[in-house]
């Protein structure tokens, strides 16, 4: 299904004491209902911008965008979001941070608590359940958050960075794991990434953005065969992809190096 | 018993003598009376609450009456004990002072909510004293004796009988008494007001019988049963006999009236009431028109 | 037109507001017939002001004056007893628990003292008002001082920054938001502390006014003085909130109307 | 036996610095002279303590019966409102400017009234306690009630958080530290609040104790009713802090002692 | 100069209210003057706290720890820090985040203005010098705590994941200014990071730490010429060197996968 999230000449204009900033120029995508978007482009073009729009947390300034046909004005149900900073309640141990996805909805927390430690022993946690968050490292506290953006089986998900402060290993084992879980429950995935293998990995397609003002320079399908295994990343089409992705930055002349 | 709820101008002192001795002998209950005494805050406090019905009966200067009748609220007297006005400004003996005359270049200090504040300066010009001759300070009711007494003012105004007797071990003063230049303001006796007399007529009427034996059988030479009355009625206050008993001796002089002398004890008279209320005429206290028996009843005295 | 109109709407709300109130009032009072000496009617206050409008406002003046000596005093104070505290165990086991004993003495009850120490000029008067006022500035600034993130400390601390460096930089603007809540609540106790100090000795003031009205029975005129102080005390809160607003900016607490009413719409 | 020494350390500190201030008191009185009816040495009050310590700690303890109803009162009421005042834009425009307006008024002006309207028991102490108390406890709430973390509120929002479990979730928890810094200054001006409606209601409590010993001169009495009170207002103060250091101790206010020690040793 | 920076059975528990975390277990490092010395391991090994620990912030619970053979017992002079949070200061703007490193030193911030906004020109903030922290994305924050470090240009430079949340083009470009500055002022570096493509073309050696209890793993001296360029990366000793880290993570069978 076509336009399940749509942005059409989707503009963001920060207003400040200084000149405003116009952080999303007229950004047109098509998302289909279930799909794995992975969304790079270099630090400040707006990725953070555009996921929060959608999330319904900020204003867009014109344009048009819309889950399901209705406009976002406010956050949407059935969505989980993982935002940059890890944002976890310093007065709450690890388990009540994820089983806090649930209060706020006005669920039961005692019917999520088995689900969640669940989701912590996926995360490498389960040592920390009952640890507060300032006992915690960084890929921890990232971890954590994650598994309270998943906790309520959200069927829109979107991330930004989630694995960022993550070692490689932790990275492909979870990057395995989302796969794993994404297929089996068809979620339609927004997911802001640093890094091109894994957006290649894990993406359906992959939206490059470039800067000043944001906009979606290109947007590449990834036609790799589901489910992907580790070894697909040593396939030479896996190398082409990566390759394409990084010309095309190279192209835009971002960058020099 | 009925029950009556009196209240006191403030923290137990020399006046409170005839409540407390009754309380203590029993008269009340003699009586058919169940009497709560209330030590009171201050005498406006006390007056307000009369009014606002919170108090059946008070025990207050009849003067401060007439100028809060003036302004609204609905009082009366229905005995007077103290008829003879009691303020006056008390300045350390070895000053010499022997007439108001002699208060030039003195500080004296009163505080804002006393009797005497509208006196002030009716009785300087009284006196001939210019504006600024005289300094006059004004401070908290707590504060005012002890300024006097650790010399940090040369004198105070309060009501003599009450103020000779409290400082006389730490800083004796002579009187200047504000009767003497011609400002008539009574001074103790019992208010109430005409709703609450109507309401609980013979209980009061038995309240007031009882003071009148009571203070009558204080001077009969009862003094020190008084004082000691206080001392077991208030046990925790730590009051100085000496003080109470100079107290009470001094009030003696102020129980006769002014205008008709030594009449019996608790009687007003129509007399006395005129020169108070051209006083307090004169003083812009209280407005021109009101005659004697707006302030005053004997009808309680009565059997 | 319309912009006026929508800038002004919280001047409009809360005039209309105190305007429903003191028509509440006004009636309540005449149908009720409570006695003008137990509360008077706002007509009856309005009336008795115009009586002697440029005396009562003299009086405030007076007022006013005192308790901005006695906040500043305060202010200075208070910041200086909080750094103090923060930065030495020994003041914090000392100084800070006679400072609580202290506040828990009601000045009113020390008046002898004070007239006695102080005399009767408007030296009592600040004494008062600073007492009362440096308070909630000084247990809001440890708190502020206190709450600094333990990981900038870090950040401070590997730059080599001496600790009057960390407090000036780093503790003090951390500290700000909850000195501004100290303060606001500091400025309305200044202005009781100098009724209070006017109450101990007083010549003048709007304290004074209050005692005299009462002594004469005199409740209208007693309430003319309570409402001007209500005036004075949401001028120099507004004052402080003023200040406080433009000083931190940045701080969430300063952007709650934005935060509150971030709804997202299509177009704007 | 070592441990139990540092363990005093903070007890130990206090008391010898209490006892070198009223050694100092002491020695002052008695070489100026001045007069016990002015100053009275510590000596003469902690005698005058002993010839009626049951009478006097059943007063304090009527006091502190009364303090406490008013605070518990205070805490409840102003935590109401702060909520209401961050929830509602309606209600931050009006009921907060009313409430700093009402702020103004010296309670000491009003007690009268309030002995009038509730009568001579405990109502009117209460009643002052309470109004006194509840305006640190308001601002500072609704402080820490708007200092939530916009991304936290964003974080909640995108689960669907009703403003409800916004607010008892999020932030409510982020306005403890500055809740409990309204509070401990709340204590304070609640106790000052009963003495003040004591004296004007009388009757009862270290107040009346204060009003009728100034009446019959009796300053060491007076005093002896002022350290009570200093002993009340820090043992509230204290439990207040125990309260919160055992609910808080997330919050980097109660790690300082930590923080502020936390030096770097080679072995330990 | 060996021995400038030394650890030796160096252990480091954590007390909390519950079980204690023995957080890293005899250390031994021996880092030499001038040295760059890369750190990469699992998330939550102590990467983090031994950083601390070097940077006298941290006390450590056995061992020794010592620069130019003093104990660490506070914040050695000289030195930068790149923590994993960015702890910009809210109330300043972009440039006296940066120029509060001297102030902090005590330093006239007169003085040090035109090398930040050099500093910030380099990792392309020139635009947002007067911006608030609020208004900057999270790579550009990052950036700015990475400028506040290198201002008052120290010699001994610790950084926690500084370009975790870049693109991997600004941080290719960042990789090769750091070197450049590196081999031009000697400054001895400690570098944590996640990307082992970044340990092996940045560091002299890549120490390896494995976790529960945190131990160095292996150390691996990385033998490739200095200046190294981009094109590094392509060549076989370079593969080489990741393989063999990968494979040294693979061995210690932390991870399935
Ligand atoms: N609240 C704000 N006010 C003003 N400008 C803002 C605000 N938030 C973001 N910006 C600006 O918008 C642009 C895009 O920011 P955004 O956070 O979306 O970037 P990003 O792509 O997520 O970057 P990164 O990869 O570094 O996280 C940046 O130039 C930033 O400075
Ligand atoms: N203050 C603390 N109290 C208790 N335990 C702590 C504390 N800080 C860190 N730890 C624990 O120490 C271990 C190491 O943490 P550290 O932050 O050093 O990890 P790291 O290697 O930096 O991880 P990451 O890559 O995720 O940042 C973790 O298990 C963590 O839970
Ligand atoms: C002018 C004047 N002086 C004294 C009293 C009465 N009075 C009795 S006891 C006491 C002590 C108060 O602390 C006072 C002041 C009065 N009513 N008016
Ligand atoms: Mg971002
Ligand atoms: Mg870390």
């Amino acid at each position: 299904m076509a336009g399940f999230l749509q942005a059409k000449e989707l503009n963001k204009v920060y207003h400040s004491e200084r000149a405003p900033v116009h952080a999303l120029e007229n950004i047109d995508i098509d998302i289909t209902e279930g799909e794995f978007i992975c969304i790079v482009g270099p630090s400040g073009c707006g990725k953070s911008t555009l996921l929060r729009c959608m999330a319904g947390l900020e204003p867009i300034s014109s344009g048009r965008l819309a889950l399901q046909g209705k406009d976002i004005v406010t956050p949407p149900k059935n969505m989980g979001v993982v935002f940059q900073r890890d944002l976890l309640l310093e007065w709450r141990n690890v388990l009540d941070n994820v089983l806090v996805a649930a209060e706020f909805h006005g669920y039961d927390a005692r019917q999520y608590k088995e689900r969640a430690k669940e989701l912590l022993a996926l995360f490498r946690l389960s040592a920390f359940v009952d640890r507060y968050p300032r006992e915690l490292s960084g890929g921890m506290r990232q971890r954590v958050s994650i598994c309270r953006a998943l906790l309520t089986d959200p069927q829109l998900l979107l991330m930004d960075e989630p694995f960022g402060a993550l070692d490689p290993f932790t990275r492909d084992e979870l990057n395995a794991e989302l796969q794993r879980t994404w297929l089996a429950t068809k979620k339609t995935v927004v997911f802001i990434t640093h890094s091109i293998t894994e957006a290649v990995y894990l993406g359906d397609r992959v939206l490059i953005m470039s800067r000043n003002p944001g906009r979606v320079e290109k947007i590449i399908p990834i036609e790799l065969q589901r489910p992907r295994g580790a070894a697909v990343q040593d396939t030479a089409r896996f190398a082409e992809y990566v390759v394409d992705i990084r010309e095309t930055f190279r192209e835009l002349g971002i960058y020099k190096g | 018993p009925e029950s009556l709820l009196v209240r006191l101008d403030f923290s137990p002192w020399g006046m409170h003598g005839a409540m407390h001795l009754a309380q203590e002998k029993g008269w009340f209950t003699d009586v058919g009376l169940k009497v709560e005494i209330q030590d009171g805050t201050g005498t406006i406090n006390t007056l307000q609450l009369l009014a606002a019905g919170k108090v059946d009966v008070g025990q207050v200067s009849v003067g401060t009456m007439a100028v809060a009748k003036e302004n609204g609220l609905d009082l009366i007297s229905i005995v007077g004990f103290a008829r003879t006005g009691d303020l006056a400004v008390m300045l350390d003996e070895k000053a010499g002072v022997t007439s108001p005359k002699d208060l030039v270049g003195k500080k004296i200090v009163c505080f804002t909510a006393s009797p005497w504040a509208p006196f002030i300066q009716p009785f300087l010009q009284a006196n001939g004293l210019k504006k600024g001759e005289v300094e006059v300070v004004m401070v908290a009711p707590s504060a005012m004796v002890s300024t006097y007494a650790s010399e940090n003012a040369d004198g105070f105004m309060s009501q003599a009988p009450f103020g000779q007797p409290m400082v006389k071990k730490t800083r004796p003063a002579n009187a200047l008494l504000l009767a003497d230049s011609g400002i008539s303001f009574p001074s103790y006796g019992l208010v109430s007001t005409p709703s609450m007399i109507e309401s609980k007529k013979e209980a009061i009427k038995k309240l007031v019988q009882v003071q009148l034996r009571a203070w009558n059988y204080i001077y009969d030479g009862n003094i020190e049963e008084a004082v000691k009355a206080i001392l077991a009625q208030r046990p925790n206050a730590k009051l100085d006999p000496d003080v109470l008993r100079g107290q009470l001796i001094a009030y003696e002089a102020f129980f006769s009236s002014p205008t008709q002398g030594k009449a019996p004890i608790g009687q007003q008279f129509d007399a006395d009431w005129q020169a108070a209320i051209n006083s307090m005429e004169q003083t812009g206290l209280i407005k021109a028109g009101h005659k004697p028996s707006d302030y005053y009843t004997n009808e309680l005295l009565k059997n | 037109m319309k912009q006026l109109w929508s800038k002004t709407e919280k001047s409009r709300l809360i005039s209309i507001t105190v305007a429903i109130l003191l028509g509440i009032w006004e009636i309540g009072v005449r149908l009720s017939g409570v006695r003008e000496f137990l509360l008077p009617p706002p007509s009856k206050i309005f009336v008795e002001f115009f009586e002697a409008p440029g005396y009562l406002l003299m009086q405030s003046l007076d007022t006013l004056q005192t308790t901005l000596a006695g906040f500043a005093l305060a202010v200075v104070l208070g910041v200086i007893a909080a750094i103090g505290i923060v930065s030495s165990r020994f003041l914090d086991r000392t100084l800070y628990s006679l400072l609580v004993a202290m506040n828990a003495v009601p000045k009113v009850a020390l008046a002898p003292l004070f007239v006695i120490w102080l005399g009767t000029g408007s030296a009592p008067k600040i004494a008062v008002a600073m007492l009362i006022a440096i308070f909630p500035i000084l247990i809001d600034t440890v708190l502020g001082l206190r709450s600094t993130d333990p990981e900038m400390l870090d950040m401070a601390r590997v730059n080599q920054a001496s600790p009057s460096k960390i407090l000036w930089k780093l503790r003090f603007p951390n500290a700000l938001p909850s000195l501004f809540a100290g303060m606001k609540v500091g400025v309305s106790f200044a202005l009781v502390g100098t009724i209070v100090g006017e109450f101990v000795a007083g010549g003048s003031g709007l304290g004074h006014v209050i005692l005299v009205a009462q002594g004469s029975f005199d409740t209208p005129t007693v309430f003319v003085a309570l409402a001007l102080l209500c005036f004075l005390g949401v001028v120099l809160f507004k004052a402080i909130e003023l200040i406080e607003a433009r000083m931190l900016s940045w701080h969430a607490s300063q952007r709650h109307h934005f935060v509150a009413t971030a709804s997202v719409s299509g177009t704007s």
